[in-house]
């Protein structure tokens, strides 16, 4: 399962294959987060656990852009954009079990994803950082003469954090190859975007650093393959970064076992249910791109079987040895001083 | 006497102080309706609304350096951090400023700033959410560092700190924040720079920092069915340090021990030893020992982060291999 | 002297007497650096000393609201912020003589200005803190339920800073009595504001917060004086913070002592000179205020006098006793333990 | 051999660096045409230009955390901060990015990062420019902590910075930059983790960290007079600290102080203090003692600048009065 792109990722409207992915890819992300939900009830999940059910589209819409050497930087709601960007399920699921074979190896849990064979660099639990560290990446990809592109998936609640306005500031006057996509779902927590920031427009934000900002229906994945398409050709053509707010909505709780109620309306949250990302980019393959349901249902039975096994994986594996906990500190032990 | 929480016993503190000192103020990301994310602040925001109890974005920097000027220009705010992890993102401002601001206006100004939050290692919060860092603000001048143990010392040092006017660190370990203890209904304070002998022996000194109390106390009982006889020191405060009671004690026993969960390099154990050293040297009977949690990040999986923080086995050993030297 | 208005400091048109007043604040402001600059070269300064020369409308403009308990906190560049508010030029230049009749008692010299009994609250070394702390002046007096109002002055380089945005952010969402000024003179050290800033106009900044922001003349201290007047009038009366661009120049070395060549054409240098604040409010009391010439000339003469008289008071001044560099680190001492 | 500055000779490491290694860039304020505040870049704009030698608005969260993510994807960047104070900003980026990452990707990413500024007390500089803050990163696992206080060894020591994986906090004092010594003209390597016996004496071991280092050689001369023969030993690196040669020292002398312009609590004079004491304890004839600059902001006025810092004069009593112990 992957998001890579076989045919030409050019901007564009999306196409029948590219849409299908996307389905995939989205579904995939789905089933992982349920089964982690189900897993955390269980007591496997040891640390935090922050789904993305309800953002699908945004992940997957992106990623589908993307090649294994762009650089992909999260946060700590993550493992949707470590999905899309090719991690197989089962290191996902281990990770959070606190197993060895983990993307991480058992060191980071739901917060702290690495798995840079596949270009996905890392999600943090800090709020802030990735969108410097793909700013980052963007100047060594402009260093060094490449076409690869950074990328930072950040909440809302990063937007009002000093890491943006210096991130995007930084990017734009270096011209760097960057995408920024702000998945605005309206909480950091409990705290409303509307009561945090003195202005909750974000794709207008873009003109405050003087590059291009866009405000789309991040539950839309078609609206996102085309905004991102655009956005990431333009980055390889050397056109700089760009601003990407994706309107969109947490349908579970912050994170997992933790209280939901009193900050939002259960209304609200059924309005939103009722724009679930996935069933619409299903309506739209059944509709506009005439796939039959049964080529759906092969995906949906296969996403599954995936995820089940996934599960069954991580469950078996093994936990890392204590020995190897102070490993990797750093690159290369310090030389003995020589007496 | 009644038992409350760590938590709750803090919280008394705060309610007793807001109720009477309209210039307190809280802010922090849900410390609002929500009252904090280890329940800080719950019921508050019900007696003294959005301008005592302002939620606020994630905008670490600048809500610590907007309190700093607050506590400037009369009134007296709390940052509640829920993880102190997030306080290093307002480096600057509190080093820079809030540490230097009564010095540099030669006392005309004053900087009645509490800066609270959670540390310590514990429950897979992996590395984002398990940092201490108090040695960093030990190290720098202008700061008040607190680290409370029990239910009693966080009521009676929190109110301290809600009455100085001095900039205070006021750190409380995530593993003991739901343990229970008697708590005074009344109202009292813990003065800075008082340790607690938080078990007499005369054999060994262990000074033990934050949830390394607890765990220390457990060694002590094993260590005593082997006729081992533990002092074990809780400093409670580590700046002001209370270094006389250190060092009493190990001229009663000759030997001491620092178990802190934090990283060792010019940590607080580091301090501890070097004052003891340079003070009480002849007193010693051995080398002063050092148990800290390991010189890495902290993993995430049970059993590789349950192989960084000191535990009961090893502070056992290490008490014996310091009685056998 | 003092910038503080007698007559009603409502907004609208500057009339007679402060115009008069601005002017008496502008020249003490220059007269003051001037021989800062000459106390420099004589060796008389020991540390850092960075002139507002070209600058002094704002600080004149914008002081002349204020009161002694309103909130000023300042930059590096802060010798006229802390003239404006009312600081004697004697305490000033005794401060960057390291002496102990300094505002800061000679523990900050050029950049550590302190005062606080006539609301100078301090000035820092560091880029970016004074929008945060005047932002938590306007917490305070929002809080204590005054009429108070913070301010903050700052540079153009704090504008890319994160306190830039956090501050902003901050002030609005709690609807804070704050001004935030920028002195845009166009280069933070040696780097041009064009180059540093993705989008190099602040005024329209303010919006990306949903505060008012406005661009205007810094050289015109009419301008300056207009603008803050309805900006600090709206902070108290409960309507919120404003940011201020004042577009300006300084037209001597970053500071003094310090290369001023390489960054910038002579001809900009004189196109700036052109538009010196002084020589332009003194035409514009001439001409549009009917002030005499001898009344200016009376101003002229008496800042004169103020400035040799407290250059004389600052040289003859002691030295701060070495025994006092620890005192005041704490409110208090530790309580000694009671053994 | 020809003399060169230390600043020149850190200058030359990086300009041997540049020329081969076309992954090295630069950024800072003022690094590009101006060359840097202290002439740390001069001419390498002309030949780099503007990718390799970037100027930076006052952003310093953001270009660090820009170069951490720099550093994981190819290129090795180099911060150059001028005064280090201005480090603060940036401490998330540092503390709980940079320094952890290779730790988080089981080493599967690198972070060859340099973080470079001056450090120090002197000409009237004041609080927010004075700082050295490396007890900070010597308490944080993932750092490697240089200071050089020799031009041969600046070069040596900023080239091994220039090849290393890990991220170097790389600090210069500022009161030596323009200091010269006797540099080779070649490119060469010094290990981290080695420390430099800067002077052999046998009956008091000092160590002396960064400008200390200069002046303690000074009060060495004075104190021959007076037949004291003092063994002076510069760490160079404080992580790794090398402890062995200071315990060879002290198992010679039997005596230990460290003098340090920083402030005492949690210092690195603490933690070299507690490693002695751990490992030599029966070598010491005496208490380990600190001598440290005041725990106090910093002054600007030269009479209270001076009041803050060790002097001569300081250090000559401190080493009587250790070797009267
Ligand atoms: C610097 C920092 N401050 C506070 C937190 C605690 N925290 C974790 S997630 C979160 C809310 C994040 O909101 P948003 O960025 O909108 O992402 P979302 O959870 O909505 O996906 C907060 C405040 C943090 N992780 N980092
Ligand atoms: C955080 C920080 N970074 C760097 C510096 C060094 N520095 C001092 S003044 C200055 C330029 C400031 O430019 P600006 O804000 O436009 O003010 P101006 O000097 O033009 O008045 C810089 C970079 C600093 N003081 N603080
Ligand atoms: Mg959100
Ligand atoms: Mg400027």
């Amino acid at each position: 399962m992957s998001a890579q792109q076989t045919t030409d990722p050019a901007p564009g409207q999306i196409d029948r294959s590219a849409a299908l992915e996307c389905y995939r890819v989205m579904l995939t992300i789905r089933r992982t987060e349920e089964q982690l939900a189900r897993s955390h009830q269980q007591g496997l999940i040891h640390g935090a656990c922050h789904t993305y059910v309800g953002q699908e589209a945004i992940a997957a819409g992106v990623c589908a852009h993307l090649r294994p050497d762009d650089a992909v930087f999260s946060t700590h709601r993550g493992h949707g954009h470590a999905l899309a960007k090719g991690m197989p399920p089962h290191e996902l699921i281990a990770e959070l079990f606190g197993r060895a074979t983990g993307c991480s190896r058992g060191r980071g849990g739901s917060m702290h994803l690495f798995a840079p064979e596949i270009g996905m660099m890392g999600t943090s639990g800090i709020v802030g950082p990735c969108i410097l560290q793909a700013t980052g990446a963007g100047y060594s990809f402009q260093l060094l003469k490449t076409d690869r592109v950074g990328v930072a998936f950040f909440g809302d609640g990063a937007v009002n954090n000093g890491a943006f306005h210096e991130g995007l500031n930084l990017a734009s006057i270096c011209r760097l190859p960057v995408l920024f996509v702000c998945e605005n779902n309206q909480y950091a927590t409990e705290i409303s975007f509307a009561y945090a920031a003195g202005n909750p427009q974000v794709g207008m934000r873009g003109s405050a650093y003087g590059m291009p900002g866009v405000t789309l229906d991040g539950n839309d994945v078609v609206a996102v393959y085309q905004a991102a398409g655009e956005a990431v050709a333009r980055a390889r053509a050397g056109g700089g970064p760009t601003l990407l707010e994706c309107r969109t909505y947490r349908t579970r709780a912050h994170a997992e076992g933790m209280r939901d109620v009193g900050y939002r309306t259960q209304e609200e949250v059924e309005r939103w249910k009722a724009q679930d990302p996935i069933a619409r980019c299903r309506s739209y393959l059944l509709q506009k791109q005439a796939v039959a349901v049964d080529a759906l249902e092969q995906i949906e039975a296969d996403v599954q079987t995936t995820v089940t096994e996934a599960e069954r994986f991580a469950r078996n594996s093994p936990w890392p040895e204590a020995a190897t906990a102070c490993q990797h500190v750093y690159s290369e032990p310090a030389q003995p001083a020589s007496h | 006497m009644r038992e409350i929480t760590l938590i709750e016993a803090t919280r008394e503190a705060l309610a007793a102080a807001m109720a009477r000192d309209k210039t307190i103020f809280v802010v922090g990301e849900g410390i609002g309706p929500r009252g904090g994310n280890f329940n800080t602040t719950t019921g508050l925001y019900d007696l003294y609304g959005p301008e005592r109890l302002r939620d606020m974005p994630i905008s670490e920097r600048g809500f610590v350096g907007m309190c700093a000027g607050a506590a400037m220009t009369g009134s007296r705010p709390i940052v509640d951090f829920m993880f102190v992890d997030f306080i290093l993102d307002a480096m600057g401002e509190l080093i820079n400023q809030a540490a230097k601001i009564q010095y540099m206006s030669s006392g005309r100004l004053k900087m009645p700033l509490i800066l609270r939050g959670c540390i310590g290692i514990g429950h897979s919060a992996a590395t984002h959410h398990s940092g201490s860092y108090f040695p960093h603000f030990v190290n720098i001048p202008g700061f008040r560092v607190v680290v409370p143990t029990t239910p009693y010392d966080a009521k009676g040092l929190f109110a301290t700190a809600l009455v100085s006017d001095d900039p205070v660190i006021f750190l409380e370990h995530k593993s003991i924040l739901f343990h229970k203890g008697a708590v005074p209904e009344e109202e009292y304070t813990i003065p800075f720079g008082q340790a607690r002998v938080a078990r007499a022996g005369q054999h060994c000194t262990v000074v033990a920092v934050g949830a390394m109390v607890g765990k220390t106390l457990q060694a002590c009982e094993r260590l005593a069915l082997a006729g081992i006889e533990v002092e074990v020191i809780d400093p409670r405060t580590l700046n002001p340090l209370d270094i006389q009671t250190v060092l009493a004690s190990v001229h009663k026993t000759g030997r001491l021990l620092i178990v802190d969960e934090t990283f060792q390099p010019c940590g607080i154990g580091a301090e501890i030893a070097a004052q003891v050293v340079e003070q009480g040297f002849d007193d010693l009977d051995a080398p002063v020992c050092r148990l800290n949690g390991a010189y890495a990040p902290t993993p995430y999986s049970p059993t590789l982060e349950a192989a960084v923080v000191p535990n009961v086995e090893e502070i056992v050993r290490a008490v014996e291999t310091l009685m056998a030297a």
